[in-house]
């Protein structure tokens, strides 16, 4: 029995059937710093290699070598677009491991925040998905209203892209004063903009055309390629995190997942803007539902020699993208001994990307891309 | 045409004009597109800005002679086509060069720049520019089809071959337009229109997306001044085809302007919300629709 | 979940089985075992899903260790299947023919720990790497910010002054003097 | 059960060496003129900056918003193009891994004489929070000349266009001339480059 | 596909027609917001140079320099923070661990240079547009990323402790311990406030490393006397402590005495300590208090042969005499004499030098001396009727009830002196059924005693009566004591800094008592002084050269005696110079 991924085919490169070209790193037409290697027949791709490791930067190395409490501003860069997952994780890695439990409230706040980064990568990503084919309007739309969202992260964290809000024990700051109102007012601009993308891009004839049945992931890859988020709900497989293991206060939301039947790109670009809309109805659930007030954080004992006692976890959530994972390892120092980072994109970039881009043509590899959500960060880390 | 030294300043002054109009009306209809964007877009002198620049940088690097010959094929063909259309009826100095079969040699012009290009950009080494070539002729050569077949069915209306005869049956009033006298005809054309004027969604040679800016990925310095030139030229000079086959010409400069803009704001329209069509999909888009079209506008006048 | 275990412990000889959250295992097997057992959870026990794939260092012990957690996407659970093998000679079964996903990761552990997978493809393409010509980097003994400082230009003129010794210097020099004269007599045996 | 599957990859060798495909010959000083022409030309060069399109770190996330509708740099002449042959500004968004930096040389090199190079973010300057990385280089100016950097991480977009301000300024000074520099101390450059990537299977200058 | 997909589309150039979401001058519209991590500020006079933003910056980006226009000075290293942008990453975990909370950020983001070693400042020295930024990340109470409480030792209630002389403190537990040392910030600044520079933040990792051993090798290393330190130190540490800023100090004496407590049975085996090679010199020692046996004890570890010559049948001095045994369980004082005398100390019990043997002798018989006699005598109050029965001096109560003796108190005591003496002779005679009232000259905030000492005073009874003096004390019929005294009230600060007390004019009141102990300062026993014939102060102490503590080329004197009275720490600082310059000399 041969798997499907493993029937590599060969190809005369000296036939002069075949052309080979490199597309990136330096290519706007590649998502993040990441390179294909394509071997064309015309405009058909035969054959894709994905190249990654332009964004190695070791993480998970440099975290061997620095204390718990100086991970947490290092682990945000992992993933630019939605770094609170990742500061979540971390922090929730470490209080599983250590016992500390977090005020009730730090929990809301960290959920709140968590679907405040969801909402504006999936506006961005629906921004982007519009881009990837030409719709330059959308993607212009879609950054600047990521932008509004971006101030309300800047007034909650005072940061703008990097948060670094979530430390483990809880978090940082108290929600400032009035901000539920001002975030409620971005949030109705999104759903603005929201019902504008539909009208442009769902009802778009060429957008149509283009994606509609383009890259579909049969039901029964879902296991194999390792699949996961809104790419695997996209194909009808139900697998979200907060729903199947509810972390912070999910259990306590009311929500459904979507799951979508086709599995094209343009069942995944749907399944996003469902994203978006259950993400701002989270945010209104969780503002309406919060503890009004309470502390945001317990002191963790020895900051500067914080040592987590010999144990190891796996600890998820769900990002934008998908399942994102940390596997947690101590042993008893000042020092994890190992944390490994699993993005949600790790196996769409590369096993899935290379067998979904077979037989399409060059111009579409792009909306592909940005169809699978594939993140070069996460993946090299 | 009793003076030729005279006729040739005049074609040399309104190629002065038409090539700012063309910067102008470059830099006006990126600000309109900045405007559904949801932002203000650069300053309408922008494109002279990036002209000054482009001719400022002081090295180039060139890949052979055909590499820098290909813009100025494309030049030549921006300024051909521009040089055998009137460009305002009637008037004197921008009367340009007529004569009879002037419409089939337009025809070839808007083809020419695209086949300098391909020498060039293949001379380039670049794989980029190539694909963009390979992509961009073929869309050229898809919406001539339409383009073509509206052309024979002006000139079967008309009965001639020579722009300006086609326009001067045009005047008038609205009523003689093609557009009202030969709406299937002006259909087809402006549907390949629509794919001549390297706007969504029949734009995938220059997009950045899926190729680096397609042809001209390797052209850059003066080369790219002249391409830079040229598409104010070629832009301008297409508007004026249209203009002149469809709505009737122009008989002074704010007819002209308001005719030309408006048919590029047409082109703009329809690029602004949509994306691209892949090239398969654009062939089989312009085979369907357009050429059919074409061909029912043509059987109409043979029949 | 209880019989999940027991069905492991007596086909695979589990060991170090490890309940850490309800719904979720880790067990420790032999290398042999290993890829029979992940078989077993992905074929008869529904675990179809390959969450990831990695290795550890322990340097201390001479050993690394892989680790392979497994999903179950319909009673959601998690099993997490790890194996010790031999620092010196380290070499794996690949399991690229049951998971895609594996391949990856077998690739990212063969780069940057220099664990083998013998019939992964493209295992031994670099990966996150170009021209890496030192010891794998997540090896516990590569030293990242030695290896940073000697080939990276560090900036020149940073100076720190520890402020004890600052203290020391300008507020009680004697004092310090007597005090480091007297700790070594303490010290000395 | 293992089926081993050990063909040998036909095709994944990249054969970057290619003669025909790059030039050999060593960059040039191309010097200033010194007349009022130049003058303008510096004028014109300030206001109409295209940035390559290459996001290098994590700072390209914060070149979307700079593109588009909140910040729109297209406003003060600057765009973004996909190809390093058209563009003059180069701007190392962050980190630079090593794999990367072989791209960015090829890409500077590519860029035609003058260009400008904006260093962004901590790490451009002194290695940010990688500072111990095995993997990312410290200080981008030993590697290409870099003629303006922006503080931050991220720095916002707002730093960045103050950033451009101050390049414009000084490319209107006469004192963009990173291109020249690079030809000038060639040697050093490249030696640095040379030190850090361990395989180099390129020319040295690939213009 | 339908005609909707195609038509629809165009709603998009409905907003060509709306408000662009461009902002118009990006520059100065937008600042960042109020809690925006912009670039650092720091509030130079608040700032300690205590390194903990050093020590907690991952990236290696801060590094402490040398200010020109700020020095060093207890509880302030002179030092301070200057961050290199080219490392930074705003993550404002050193605003958030600044235990001063001098450290902030602006928010101010632009900073644009063309050379990448200018980013580079010490925010609040260098000049910078953004020093005044009122907005900006602070740490705010809830972001400390210290806790700012302490861990309190369980005492015996007030009530019951307040009856007998039992050690009412028990000590730190395990955990108690544990969460004490996490508090710690290792910064440093402490270890110069001790008099005798312990290693404080050396013996507190110990401690967070559970490694007590090599915590009492740490604390040996400085200080002999350290389980006696650990129960009565006055503490100086606490007092500059960083967290102590915006917190409770670090229980730094709380944590030595936890490693003394859980190490004193097996002392000989975790020090170890072999003999050092003899040198064959004989140094003699006057005096057996803290001073003294730290001599003692560093001098053996030199290999100088030591004898000590006590007044007392005991040794101990001040630690044995003065401080009740509440506070200083008599058994833990002797076990700690008795590691040091183990070093191979000869003392010489009962011997007054000047009376049972002459200093002659002493000067012709040893190498060197080490004078550490201490200041034993209470000093007396100007005061008419200081010889009324029933007025006693602190030294003199103390050491009778050290003694064991019970000296009669009555149903009140009146304490006068704010010192730590007169706390002790308080809370013994609280201790011994009076009802205890202490008069101060000044307030209680200027009262030198440890804050504790008055608290637990407080608490089990004792009255404070603040801003008074006595000026006469008579004796009534009914054999009690009548205090005339004199309202005070606080005028300029002096040289010291702390604000005398000026007489207030026409407020004499009086009070009753059974005794009254005057606690108000010890003075160095005159007969003495004058059978050495060293140079002697107007206080009545020696002069001896201050850094070396020597006065002629063989005699030092240290302690109490040099300095007049003061804690018992710096005795022990003393004592260890003493040793260090003796050594010096004898090996010369």
């Amino acid at each position: 029995m041969k798997p499907i991924w493993n029937d590599t085919k060969e190809y005369d490169l000296k036939s002069g059937k075949y052309v080979k070209i490199w597309q990136g790193p330096q290519h706007p037409g590649v998502t993040g710093n990441m390179s294909l290697e394509l071997l064309l027949e015309g405009d058909e791709i035969k054959l894709l290699k994905t190249h990654v490791g332009y964004l190695h930067r070791g993480f998970e190395k440099l975290m061997e070598r620095r204390k718990f409490i100086n991970c947490f501003p290092i682990v945000c860069r992992i993933c630019v677009p939605e770094p609170d997952t990742n500061e979540y994780l971390f922090a929730a890695a470490a209080e599983e491991l250590s016992g500390i439990e977090i005020p009730e409230r730090a929990k809301w706040i960290r959920a709140l925040n968590l679907e405040m980064a969801r909402l504006g990568a999936t506006v961005m990503g629906l921004g982007g998905q519009a881009g990837s084919f030409g719709l330059g309007t959308i993607g212009q739309w879609a950054v600047a209203h990521r932008d509004f969202l971006l101030d309300s992260f800047e007034e909650l964290t005072g940061g703008r892209i990097y948060h670094m809000y979530i430390v483990p024990g809880g978090v940082r700051y108290e929600i400032p004063e009035g901000f539920e109102g001002r975030l409620e007012k971005t949030l109705v601009k999104i759903e603005k903009l929201l019902s504008d993308i539909d009208k442009v891009m769902f009802n778009n004839a060429v957008f149509k055309s283009r994606s509609k049945g383009l890259a579909r992931i049969p039901k029964d890859w879902i296991e194999p390629f390792g699949i996961n988020g809104t790419t695997a709900r996209a194909s009808g497989v139900s697998y979200d995190v907060r729903k199947d293991h509810p972390y912070l206060i999910y259990d306590q939301l009311d929500f459904n997942v979507t799951t979508g039947t086709e599995g094209d790109v343009y069942a995944r670009t749907e399944l996003r803007r469902e994203e978006c809309l259950l993400s701002i109805n989270l945010i209104r659930q969780i503002l309406a539902k919060m503890p009004k007030s309470g502390p945001v954080r317990t002191f963790i004992p020895d900051i500067m020699h914080w040592k987590i006692p010999a144990g190891e976890t796996y600890v998820r959530a769900e990002s934008g993208r998908g399942e994102y994972g940390y596997y947690m390892v101590t042993d008893g120092s000042e020092y994890p001994q190992r944390v490994h980072v699993k993005g949600p994109s790790y196996t769409h970039a590369m096993s899935l990307l290379e067998k979904l881009a077979e037989g399409n043509t060059n111009a579409d590899i792009f909306g592909i891309m940005v169809s699978l959500q594939t993140y070069p960060p996460e993946i090299e880390r | 045409m009793d003076n030729f030294w005279t006729t040739l300043l005049y074609a040399f002054l309104s190629m002065f004009l038409i090539f700012n109009y063309g910067m102008l009306l470059g830099g006006v209809v990126y600000k309109i597109i900045a405007r559904v964007h949801g932002r203000f877009g650069p300053p309408v002198w922008q494109p002279y800005v990036n002209l000054v620049k482009v001719m400022g940088v002081r090295t180039a690097i060139s890949h052979g002679i055909m590499f820098w010959l290909g813009p100025v094929f494309r030049f030549a063909g921006g300024i051909g086509l521009f040089l055998f259309m009137p460009v305002v009826f009637g008037s004197v100095w921008m009367q340009n060069f007529s004569f009879s079969g002037d419409l089939l040699l337009v025809i070839y012009f808007i083809f020419f720049g695209q086949l300098g290009m391909a020498l060039g950009a293949a001379e380039s080494g670049h794989p980029y520019s190539p694909m963009g070539i390979m992509r961009g002729l073929a869309q050229v050569t898809v919406s001539e089809v339409p383009f073509a077949l509206a052309v024979i069915a002006l000139a079967a209306q008309h009965g001639t071959l020579s722009i300006t005869e086609i326009v001067a049956a045009q005047q008038g009033g609205i009523a003689n337009w093609n557009m009202i006298t030969n709406p299937v005809a002006t259909l087809a054309g402006m549907m390949a229109f629509l794919g001549m004027m390297m706007h969504a969604p029949f734009n995938l040679h220059l997009a950045p997306q899926e190729i680096p800016v397609g042809p001209p990925t390797e052209y850059h310095s003066n080369f790219l001044g002249y391409m830079q030139a040229n598409r104010a030229f070629f832009a301008s000079a297409k508007l004026i085809l249209f203009m002149n086959l469809f709505f009737g010409g122009a008989t002074n400069i704010p007819v002209l302007v308001g005719k030309t803009f408006t048919l590029y704001m047409f082109a703009v329209f329809v690029g602004v919300v949509n994306p691209r069509f892949t090239l398969e999909n654009s062939i089989r888009w312009f085979i369907r629709i357009p050429t059919a079209t074409g061909i029912i506008a043509v059987l109409l006048y043979t029949f | 979940m209880k019989e999940l275990i027991e069905r492991l412990r007596s086909k695979f000889n589990a060991k170090n089985i490890k309940e850490q959250r309800k719904n979720f295992v880790f067990i420790t097997v032999e290398k042999k075992d290993l890829e029979g057992c992940v078989l077993y959870l992905k074929e008869f026990e529904g675990y179809g899903h390959l969450t990831l794939l990695t290795a550890l260092d322990w340097i201390e012990k001479d050993q690394f260790e892989l680790v392979y957690h497994l999903h179950n996407y319909s009673n959601k659970t998690d099993v997490s299947v790890k194996t010790f093998i031999d620092r010196k000679n380290p070499t794996m079964v690949s399991i690229n023919n049951l998971w895609a996903g594996a391949r990856v990761y077998e690739r990212e552990i063969k780069e940057l720990f220099g664990i083998d997978f013998p019939g992964c493809p493209r295992v031994n393409d670099p990966f996150a790497l170009e021209g890496w010509h030192e010891i794998p980097p997540m090896r516990k003994d590569f030293d990242t910010k030695k290896y940073s400082e000697e080939t990276y230009f560090p900036r020149p003129g940073r100076y720190t002054k520890d402020n004890v010794a600052q203290m020391e210097e300008q507020l009680y020099p004697v004092e310090a003097e007597v005090k480091n004269g007297i700790a070594e007599t303490v010290r000395k045996k | 059960m293992t089926e081993v599957n050990n063909e040998e990859n036909k095709i994944i060798k990249p054969d970057y060496c290619d003669p025909e495909l790059f030039c050999t010959a060593l960059p040039k000083e191309v010097p200033r003129m010194n007349n009022i022409i130049q003058k303008f030309y510096d004028w014109a060069q300030a206001n109409s900056l295209w940035l390559l399109a290459f996001g290098t770190g994590c700072g390209s996330i914060e070149m979307r918003p700079l593109y588009t509708a909140r910040y729109d740099i297209s406003r003060y002449g600057i765009a973004p193009r996909p190809t390093p042959r058209q563009s003059n500004l180069f701007i190392i968004s962050g980190y630079v891994s090593v794999k990367t930096l072989k791209r960015i040389i090829r890409s500077y090199e590519q860029m035609q004489n003058p260009k400008f190079v904006i260093g962004l973010g901590s790490c451009t300057i002194n290695g940010g929070m990688y500072w111990d990385s095995y993997n990312t280089i410290n200080r981008l100016d030993h590697y290409i000349p870099v003629d303006v950097y922006v503080a931050g991480c991220m720095p916002r977009p707002e730093a960045l266009i103050a950033g451009f301000d101050e390049l414009k300024k000084r490319i209107k000074e006469g004192r963009g001339e990173g291109a020249n520099e690079y030809a000038k101390n060639f040697a050093w450059y490249k030696a640095n480059q040379k030190k850090i990537i361990k395989d180099w299977d390129m020319p040295d200058y690939n213009w | 596909m339908s005609l909707k997909d195609i038509v629809s589309p165009f709603n998009a150039w409905k907003r060509a027609f709306e408000k662009p979401d461009t902002i118009v001058k990006p520059l100065s519209e937008r600042e960042g917001s109020d809690l925006y991590r912009g670039f650092h500020i720091n509030d130079i006079d608040k700032c300690i140079g205590c390194g903990s933003c050093e020590e907690i910056c991952q990236n290696a980006a801060i590094d402490l320099v040398d200010v020109a226009s700020v020095k060093a000075k207890p509880g302030d290293s002179g030092l301070r923070p200057l961050i290199d942008y080219g490392r930074c990453c705003w993550c404002a975990l050193c605003v958030d661990i600044c235990p001063t909370g001098s450290l902030g950020m602006s928010n101010d983001y632009t900073w644009i240079s063309e050379n990448s070693d200018d980013f580079r400042f010490i925010p609040g020295i260098d000049e910078k547009k953004w020093n005044r930024s009122e907005k900006g990340y602070r740490r705010s109470a809830e972001s400390w990323l210290v806790d700012p409480n302490r861990q309190h030792m369980n005492e015996i209630e007030p009530d019951k402790r307040k009856k007998n002389f039992d050690e009412y403190a028990e000590g730190f537990t395990d955990e108690q311990a544990m969460a004490e040392a996490g508090r710690c910030l290792d910064c440093g600044i402490c270890i110069q406030a001790c008099p005798t520079h312990m290693d404080v933040p050396k013996y507190i990792n110990a401690i967070r490393n559970k490694d007590l051993d090599e915590g009492l090798r740490i604390m040996y290393e400085t200080n002999p006397m350290l389980e006696a330190c650990g129960r009565i130190c006055t503490a100086k540490c606490e007092d500059v402590c960083a967290v102590g800023h915006n917190g409770k100090p670090i229980a730094i004496r709380s944590l030595k005495r936890y490693i003394g407590d859980q190490t004193f049975k097996k002392k000989d085996e975790i020090m170890d300590l072999k003999p050092a090679a003899s040198t064959g010199r004989k140094v003699g020692i006057i005096g057996g208090g803290p001073a003294g046996l730290t001599a003692a004890f560093y001098l053996r570890r030199f290999g100088h042969a030591v004898t000590l010559y006590e007044q007392h049948d005991k040794l101990g001095g001040m630690l044995k005499w003065g401080i009740p045994d509440y506070r200083l369980p008599a058994d833990v004082l002797q076990r700690e004499i008795d590691f040091i005398l183990r070093q191979g100390v000869e003392v010489k019990y009962s011997v007054k030098v000047g009376k049972d043997i002459s200093f002659d002798q002493l000067h012709k018989e040893n190498d060197a001396l080490f004078i550490s006699v201490g200041a034993q005598i209470g000093s007396d109050m100007p005061i008419k009727g200081m010889e009324t029965e029933g007025v006693y001096s602190g030294v003199e109560f103390l050491e009778k009830v050290a003694k064991g003796e019970k000296p009669f108190v009555g149903k009140e005591a009146v304490i006068v002196g704010g010192g730590n003496t007169a706390m002790d002779a308080t809370r013994s005679s609280i201790r011994l059924g009076a009802k205890a009232k202490i008069l101060y000259r000044r307030t209680e905030q200027e009262m030198p005693a440890n804050r504790e000492e008055i608290r637990e005073a407080k608490e089990e009874g004792a009255e404070l009566k603040i801003l008074s003096t006595p000026t006469k004390i008579e004796k009534l019929p009914s054999g009690r004591l009548k205090i005339e005294c004199l309202k005070m009230e606080l005028g300029e600060p002096d040289k010291s800094g702390r604000r005398s007390p000026v007489p207030k004019e026409g407020s004499e009141f009086y009070i009753e008592a059974d005794v009254c102990i005057m606690a108000i300062g010890q003075k160095v026993e005159p007969e003495f002084s004058e059978t050495i014939g060293l140079k002697v102060t107007k206080w009545g102490t020696f002069e001896v050269h201050s850094d070396t503590l020597r006065s002629n080329d063989k005699v030092f004197a240290g302690g109490d005696c040099q300095t007049g009275p003061d804690d018992a720490i710096k005795a022990v600082a003393a004592g260890k110079k003493a040793a260090y310059f003796i050594d010096k000399q004898l090996r010369g």
